[in-house]
């Protein structure tokens, strides 16, 4: 049986979030409410910590720039003000900003342009069948096809969906395991760090 | 009979799954696990660097799939100190320090190592794909200190990291998205080799970059944990869980046979409106 | 409203030109937008904190119903950022924290998913249609062939599942990544000319 | 490679970038092309969706059996999910008050409430039949996922709904949710851009809208012009990208360089 405080609690919230599998209780929604302040008291942590090191100290050390990002973030603290909220589109925006800038062009090379490329390899029965594979499934997600066109491609939407399927269904395997080791994980801390009743 | 199966009430399904993944914690099978390619591929790539590559780990997993992440962690820097890399711990998920502190903590059991000189935590940096882009150009201004404030000029083994044409590879410890960034932005830039470790939901949509060769190996959760474990030859958690992952696998697939067999006893017939 | 969309379309642009050219000059802007990045999304991640604090001090005086559960996350709250932030993330009195609460916490949270899919597998997973039955079949063979077990039963599954990962399962996620790059250009191209503007609070 | 185009000093391609530099304008092209086209008045034709014709099938069966339809626009905040979650969400109260059936709808996110109340009241109006609405069939739940999950199978089961519509942004409650339906014997259509929740609709639901489709399905309930012409555009996007797959692979097994060396520049 262990003696560590940590483990005794990590064990009772264990036992607390296990419970709402048996039923929505007390006990379940204490924990869980405990768990989102832990979240977000971890996220508050690391954001002061990386605003110091990113913003104060090269503001101090005299990059008066520095300033600039200071200013658009405390903006988005103006949500909590009321009639003010609306100073809080311009990080929202700045944010929105940067992030299509980084994603669209590597959407561009990375997932369209190299997967593209990725499929130019010397005809196999594998090769063929990823080919007439991606293909069929493209097809499945075309949607302003007319009637008469709809008709040429529904053949080959159906193989696309079947592809389609039998993705999913890998996923759905991996899936099982991911969520199984959680569960084995939750299950050996119980009865080996806490209990120590298993070798 | 298998009608009246149907309604069972599901917290006996639930006790069945809890009783099959701890009977084997008592008494260890030890089933053998066989290492497949896309795991094999890492370790490899790893055995033929020469000592003092500069491997960065890239902490960007969460509470929620560090049982299956965590222990290929521990693995694969048990396998750096044991080749005495330079290992640049960072991260773009908030909980990058804290595990890789503990994954130090347990490599440091096994093997030497000094910060500063052969390992350095960089720790957390917000950003998303911007912070990837930014470190690839830049590693000393997105990171001006390490996670305990030390600045970055001060650290010996970082005088020449400059960029990602200095980083000897990246390892990917990935639940959240970052895999897709350090493709996308260092290894289509700067052609750095990149490896993911896996939680499994993330394995399938993986894939494509593996095949397509922008990922070197990927290490799929609890499993690729235990492989990487059996190639170093210094058991740990992987190992020990895989024998309840059999287990509960098998339930799953028995609960799966069973169901669909009562639900065809039970006369009621696949839906033909889905023929689509 | 004018000058946000402007402010997303210039760093959005500046950025796209500095992943497709080489040029210092569009570098030294993208490299500054992107360190002020870094500044912004930090300040963000207090913002869960600082909206909880509002709900549950709500709470507390109006006594909702269970306002204790609202006490204790604001004491647990306080507490362990006050930790986190003047004895450092990496001291002792904060791993506390990390281990007690938040690490296990957050893996109990999703291991719950076990039982149901356990629960599922038997009451709802139905092979009824010709999808199911594809699905649910690869589901199996790929689980048999992750798990020890399934090599001790047939030593081929693990060479069956490879195939099905790496040929049709492969081949169906790089046409959906093909087709979601082209989608989430659509999104951007519908973001940054202003037809699509929700998320700066103009509503649709 | 090529001279300074913006008066910057020489421009030249990151390495391998020039063709998907390339591609990148093409589908931005195609896309705003296809938007102009249909806000001049040339509204594409989108092809029947197999979950869209369902919704209508599983209201009518709800309102004979005298049961609730339950709806979920997903636990998603502002997100494109989520707003086609409440487009069909509108499709769905229009065809509720034409047939007379109750229709029950569960919100997780505070913010996404007054829109889906708005929505849902729009509904009944434009069906003539305002004085029907009623004001308690759009229930905010919790906004803790799991008591979201948990608060929303009680109602089905209590309510025993005769259709279980899924369509929006979901994660791991999802198939909570949708074992919850199967169990009260609802017909049930779901639809996510989420793809690792995908598996447990297919295997639970009798109709299911799998990423695109959700925002196709979306774009067609709320005839907007400019969305109807961006999935237009975006389907032009993809024959280029059939094209590029057929060429680039037949000239790579065809020995042809010129095309091999310029598709991967």
């Amino acid at each position: 049986m262990s003696t560590s405080l940590t483990t005794w609690v990590a064990a009772i919230g264990t036992l607390a979030l296990l419970s709402f599998a048996w039923r929505e209780n007390k006990f379940y929604s204490l924990f869980e409410h405990i768990y989102v302040a832990s979240g977000a008291a971890h996220a508050l942590v690391q954001g002061v910590k990386n605003i110091r090191a990113n913003a104060i100290t090269p503001l101090i050390g005299g990059q008066l720039i520095a300033i600039v990002p200071i200013i658009l973030g405390l903006l988005f603290y103006t949500r909590f003000i009321p009639g003010k909220a609306k100073w809080s589109r311009y990080p929202i925006a700045a944010t929105v900003g940067v992030g299509l800038g980084q994603n669209l062009p590597r959407l561009a090379g990375t997932n369209f342009m190299s997967q593209i490329r990725a499929s130019f390899s010397i005809w196999t029965f594998n090769t063929v069948l990823v080919l007439v594979s991606i293909i069929c499934v493209i097809l499945y997600f075309y949607f302003s096809a007319s009637e008469k066109a709809y008709k040429i491609i529904k053949y080959p939407t159906y193989f696309g969906r079947l592809i389609m399927m039998m993705a999913f269904g890998a996923l759905f395997g991996n899936t099982v395991m991911g969520r199984l080791s959680l569960m084995i994980g939750r299950v050996s801390f119980l009865l080996q760090d806490w209990l120590g009743i298993v070798g | 009979m298998l009608k009246k199966l149907q309604d069972l009430d599901s917290r006996i399904i639930y006790l069945v799954l809890l009783v099959a993944i701890s009977l084997p914690m008592f008494n260890p099978l030890g089933l053998p696990v066989s290492v497949i390619e896309q795991t094999r591929r890492v370790y490899d790539f790893i055995e033929e660097l020469e000592p003092g590559s500069v491997v960065v780990m890239s902490m960007d997993y969460s509470p929620g799939a560090a049982p299956e992440i965590h222990p290929q962690a521990i693995a694969i820097t048990k396998h750096l100190f044991s080749k005495n890399m330079r290992v640049m711990f960072m991260g773009i998920s908030q909980y990058a320090s804290q595990f890789a502190r503990d994954a130090i903590k347990e490599a440091l059991t096994l093997h030497e190592a000094e910060y500063g000189v052969d390992y350095v935590d960089l720790g957390f940096k917000p950003g998303e794909e911007a912070t990837v882009t930014a470190m690839g150009r830049n590693v000393h201004n997105t990171f001006p200190e390490d996670t305990y404030g030390t600045p970055v000029s001060q650290i010996p083994m970082m005088a020449d990291i400059q960029d990602a044409n200095d980083f000897a590879m990246v390892i990917a410890f990935d639940s959240g998205g970052s895999r897709h960034y350090y493709v996308g932005q260092i290894n289509s830039l700067y052609g750095t080799p990149i490896a993911c470790a896996l939680n499994s939901v993330n394995v399938t949509n993986t894939m494509p970059y593996y095949a397509s060769g922008q990922v070197l190996g990927i290490l799929n959760g609890v499993r690729g944990a235990a492989e990487y474990e059996q190639m170093i030859g210094s058991l740990g958690t992987g190992t020990t869980n895989l024998d309840s992952i059999s287990f509960g696998h098998l339930v799953i697939i028995f609960f799966i046979i069973i169901g669909n067999i009562s639900y065809f006893a039970s006369g009621r017939k696949p839906s033909k409106r889905e023929v689509r | 409203m004018k000058v946000a969309k402007l402010i997303s379309l210039v760093f959005a642009i500046v950025l796209i030109l500095q992943f497709f050219f080489v040029s210092d000059t569009i570098n030294t802007f993208g490299n500054t937008i992107t360190s002020w990045n870094i500044v912004i999304a930090a300040f963000a991640m207090g913002l869960a904190a600082i909206n909880l604090i509002r709900i549950h001090v709500i709470r507390i005086q109006l006594k909702r119903e269970n306002w204790i559960n609202s006490l204790v996350l604001i004491i647990v709250l306080v507490s362990q950022a006050g930790v986190g932030l003047f004895l450092g993330d990496d001291s002792s009195q904060y791993m506390f924290f990390f281990d007690g609460i938040l690490n296990p916490l957050g893996a109990t949270m999703y291991a719950l998913i076990a039982f149901w899919i356990a629960s599922a597998a038997f009451r709802a997973f139905k092979a009824r249609t010709i999808d199911s039955t594809a699905l649910l079949t690869v589901g199996i063979i790929v689980m048999l062939g992750n798990a020890p077990v399934g090599e001790v039963i047939w030593s081929q599954f693990p060479v069956l599942q490879e195939w099905l990962m790496n040929v049709p399962a492969m081949a169906a996620i790089r046409a959906l990544y093909i087709g979601a790059a082209i989608g989430g250009i659509a999104v951007g191209v519908r973001v940054l000319s202003g037809i699509e503007s929700g998320h700066l609070g103009a509503g649709e | 490679m090529y001279k300074n185009l913006w008066g910057c000093n020489l421009m030249t391609f990151a390495n391998n970038q020039f063709f998907a530099f390339i591609s990148f304008i093409l589908i931005v092209g195609f896309v705003v092309y296809k938007i102009v086209q249909a806000q001049n008045g040339k509204i594409p034709a989108i092809r029947r969706i197999a979950g869209l014709d369902a919704i209508e099938e599983a209201v009518g069966r709800a309102t004979e059996m005298g049961r609730p339809v339950h709806y979920s626009p997903g636990v998603g905040a502002l997100d494109a999910a989520t707003f086609a979650g409440l487009e069909l969400l509108d499709l769905v109260a229009k065809q509720v008050a034409r047939y007379g059936a109750d229709l029950i709808v569960t919100i997780r996110q505070p913010i996404v409430l007054p829109i889906a109340e708005e929505v849902v009241k729009t509904g009944y109006r434009s069906a003539g039949v305002e004085e029907a609405y009623n004001p308690d069939s759009v229930r905010f739940i919790s906004q803790e996922q799991f008591a979201y999950a948990a608060g929303t199978m009680g109602i089905m089961e209590r309510e025993q709904v005769a259709a279980n519509l899924m369509l929006g942004y979901f994660l791991a409650e999802s198939i909570l949710l949708a074992e919850t339906g199967f169990k009260a014997g609802a017909i049930q259509i779901a639809g996510t851009d989420n793809r690792s929740q995908v598996p447990f609709f297919v295997t639970t639901c009798d109709y299911v809208l799998i990423g695109e489709e959700l925002f196709a399905a979306g774009a067609v309930a709320s005839q907007n012009p400019l969305k109807l012409g961006s999935i237009a555009g975006q389907d032009l996007a993809k024959i280029y990208a059939i094209a590029l797959l057929v060429i680039g692979s037949v000239a790579a097994n065809f020995g042809i360089t010129a095309i091999s060396n310029l598709l991967s520049k």
